[in-house]
């Protein structure tokens, strides 16, 4: 058999985890949404349980003991995550409720401040709403030019195509680490020089890659990087943008509050220092908590090994999803992780899901909130995506179901 | 669970599907759509001395939504806008599990109750006939305007 | 002993939070920040964790059935909290991150788009930065006026004043249900019907208010109306804007992203219905479900039964405060709640919070994000504030502990 | 604990607080603030042949803000610039517990040790001596201006 060659053992990963526990009321579920969100382990959930249960109380406030200690947590998960992603200072780390936050609040204080009329914003047809729509409004609002950076037909970015859009126009560049229906790996290292050559910015959305591989944003280089802690078994209501320091001083706060003022006067403001400039109001104390906890989870077994795994049981999926009859899979064969958007037949998606649910299988189906990218493919898709704690077994019946899903839709064997 | 839901009817409209098509004008069009997945689907109608005269579907979207559609146009067409209200929130209750599912009382719309165990589908079963809703409120609102 | 009149058992609720009970580790504290934020109960914690555990999967998306257990989930929190605050409908119920970007998002979204130059915003003197920050912001970008409505010397407001200042450009009246330094509780309905009089709008932040009497959206009639979960006893990382069905339905979105477009083209958008079209990305799910079970540990007590009991606190603490020689408390003598500012002598408010915490007492002291109230007071204060697990033993050891820091700093007995 | 914290000598500074004032200009101005508890501490210094020839401190805040101030100022004064700089490092570290507090190193200032066991006030005893790092760079770039 081939599971000899499989580094890690998923079985013992997944007795981290109460979701695969057997539960009496609980259907034993086969969990492939994870590009949606990943499951929480137990070191997770009990580190934002013990969190609410002996440290709650308002961070950066003077007064009491308690409330040192809160702040001391949540500027040790900040810690943690600069030390995560190699930022150069705690202080580039600002925490958003995810992705969608982080991105949104680089198109207001950042875009709308230094966005003229005129420049061009460049933005991949792959991209996430999450990493579109942002730019899109940013555009219209500033009189600026959407520029998209069209997909090969195998579903890869070229970067010849990149160097012909890039100008001297360019303000930014706008990629995702990992397409969250394609899986294919983009070259952000690269796409981030080039951008730089041309004197434009760079904007790299991490949400699928954080939990799946190695992230250095000063390898990288980018200038911003946003995550979400719920694709990375951390809770949600907590996600991350980085940002090179000199970029966060120089934009204007985004929400307004408590916290991020020094003085506020009537007729005068001084505002905070990064990252509390960024910060307004109470932030999220426990799921910071939660998100410390999750990396720690992650390191734990190490992003170098997560990748190796991964991939090898992404090779596997490949393989055994081209047994099945009728299935066409989007996105590339290499360079690629385990996200797989397909069809099957003329099967629509979401029966395929339906399929799959009654079988005690969980994907997804639809436009994955990537109208465009879909669009492109032809219209929806199913999506099954790994994690950590999937292995040979749940591709398996992966495999099986979709032949039941074709004898169902009345497809011979 | 899943035979209830993938019943030879269903699937029967999905491949055959009854009034697939659009009317030409003067027709009142009403468009469907379910965001969260792409389910689209478009009623064309006709009313005629207070009833629906003519009725074609077209959109895209699974076989659950679209068989919806199917069986809704048959169901439909030739009834009164009253009739036609009584049977969209007799198939509402009927999908949603709010009444039993008795062939004597839906007829062939009893093959819509098998979403009642997958609550994601739901929204595919309703959609025509939140459509069709919405449309007999055009209708209403265009012959309140000529009188 | 006056212990008898108390209508609850303070020591009975304690049983349900983790937070006081004996554990090797911690210290046994008074908590007396409630108004910064309150200790959470077992059950809250319980659901969140219940949560992540086994129900746990993103919402609002189609698949499969652990996915629409999530958004069931979800959406009954919404429900729930209509139901608490009496909205009409459950679309008028956003949820964010906390009162802070509840406010955020309306100066933003409808603000932007509604208040033109030359019109008139009034604040109150009283408010907290997060109403504060977000109307000076949107007045300087907007060329609108920023109005204060001044406090009177024992820290109410007059509705006399209110009526001078409102006029045809007023757009809108912000102001607190209670102050987060006076206690004082604001008539808040009489408020909105004044500047509904003079065709404005009229939002209450109810951060201080919602964990501590009742408080029904269409008796106030306001048209927002913001709070945290962290201050009524659930998690931290949500909280609710409410704001009237017609209001949401015209004012354009403010995250853009996944999950509040219906479609996406490169030349054409189209938003969600509310509430959707202003959630953008991913949603605090758990936190929303954390809040969900703070509502009903707050319903299990009675909102009625609550402000009683916190009523006669506040009314025992009045008469013990006064017994300590030297102590200056803030705010007025009637219609307050247990939010107590206050100085003792020359003592710095921090020193009176360090003395007070190595007699295991947690106090806040400062300026409470209130900087322009503050200065009108004269300085930094001291600020103790009540929940309903705290009574007449805890009054009575703050106290005491004020008799000791006065000895400390050496002034006589 | 307390008593480690409020001891006679850090009272007596807040007190009778040494060097509270402004100088006239010539003079260096820094302001320090504390944001989250409002704790402010402006320092005017005069530098004459690379020392510090006059220091005063003014501002508002807490006993250990005020106190810290106080007693640097008495500890400051008729310092050389890298004499300055070493005691800065020297007080920080004494506050932060990262060295022992020893009277014969220290001198008065061990009394600032006693903000160890209160984390949340470990702000209030280094404002000013943050602040005199910031007054220090000011001279240091005038003197380069000056050459
Ligand atoms: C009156 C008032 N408004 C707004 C806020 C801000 O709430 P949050 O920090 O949860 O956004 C607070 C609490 O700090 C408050 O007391
Ligand atoms: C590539 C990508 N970007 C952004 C997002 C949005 O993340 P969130 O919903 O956590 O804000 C997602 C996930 O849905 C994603 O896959």
């Amino acid at each position: 058999m081939m599971t000899t060659r499989f580094t890690l053992d998923a079985r013992e990963i997944r007795q981290q985890f109460p979701f695969f526990q057997p539960h009496p009321e609980m259907r034993n579920l086969i969990y492939l949404d994870n590009a949606a969100t990943t499951q929480k382990p137990y070191a997770v959930i009990e580190a934002v349980s013990n969190f609410w249960a002996y440290h709650n109380a308002n961070v950066h406030r003077g007064g009491h003991g308690v409330g040192a200690k809160a702040s001391e947590l949540y500027e040790a998960a900040r810690g943690r995550v600069a030390r995560f992603i190699n930022a150069r200072e705690t202080a580039e780390i600002v925490f958003t409720r995810g992705t969608t936050e982080s991105i949104n609040l680089v198109a207001s204080s950042w875009g709308e401040t230094f966005v003229q009329p005129g420049d061009e914003l460049i933005v991949t047809e792959m991209e996430h709403h999450a990493n579109l729509l942002p730019w899109m409004r940013l555009a219209e609002k500033r009189g600026a030019r959407l520029v998209v950076w069209h997909i090969t037909d195998s579903g890869t970015l070229e970067l010849d195509q990149l160097r012909k859009l890039l100008s001297e126009r360019t303000r930014l560049v706008a990629v995702s680490h990992i397409s969250n229906v394609l899986g294919v790996i983009n070259p952000v290292a690269e796409i981030c020089r080039m951008a730089h050559e041309a004197g434009a910015l760079c904007l790299v959305d991490a949400a699928q890659s954080i939990a799946h591989m190695p992230v250095d944003v000063q390898a990288i280089d980018c200038d911003f990087l946003a995550f979400s802690g719920h694709k990375a078994y951390g809770p949600t209501g907590i996600g991350v943008l980085y940002a090179k320091r000199a970029l966060l001083e120089e934009m204007p706060p985004y929400h307004v509050g408590g916290g991020m003022v020094q003085t506020v006067r009537w007729d005068r403001l001084r505002w905070a220092e990064p990252p509390a400039k960024f910060e307004a109001g109470t932030p999220p104390i426990g799921e910071a908590v939660g998100l410390h906890a999750a990396l720690d989870f992650i390191d734990s077994i190490g992003r170098e090994a997560i990748a190796a795994y991964e991939h090898e049981l992404t090779e596997y999926a490949l393989a055994r999803l081209q047994e099945v009859p009728g299935l066409r899979l989007y996105g590339p064969r290499e360079g690629r992780t385990g996200i797989f958007a397909f069809t099957l037949e003329d099967i629509h998606p979401h029966d395929i899901a339906t399929v799959l649910d009654s079988r005690d299988i969980a994907v997804r189906a639809g436009l994955h909130c990537a109208h465009p990218l879909s669009e492109r493919l032809g219209g929806p898709t199913a999506r099954a995506s790994l994690a950590i704690y999937n292995d040979t077994d749940h591709i398996d019946a992966l495999i099986d179901a979709l032949h039941y899903t074709r004898k169902v839709f009345g497809y011979a064997g | 669970m899943l035979d209830e839901l993938y019943q030879e009817i269903i699937l029967d409209h999905y491949r055959h599907p009854r009034g697939r098509g659009e009317l030409e004008p003067p027709k009142i069009t009403q468009e469907g759509f379910n965001p969260s997945c792409g389910d689209e689907v478009i009623i064309d109608l006709r009313v005629e001395d207070g009833r629906i005269s003519d009725i074609r579907f077209h959109g895209r979207g699974c076989s659950i939504s679209q068989a919806s559609a199917s069986m809704l146009v048959e169901a439909v067409k030739g009834k009164t806008l009253e009739e036609a209200h009584q049977l969209i929130e007799q198939t509402l209750a009927l999908v949603k599990g709010e009444v039993e599912a008795d062939y004597a009382v839906h007829g062939d719309l009893v093959a819509l109750a098998g979403v009642r165990n997958f609550p994601v589908r739901v929204k595919c079963a309703t959609l025509a006939w939140h459509t069709l809703e919405e449309a007999l409120k055009q209708a209403s609102a265009e012959a309140v305007q000529e009188t």
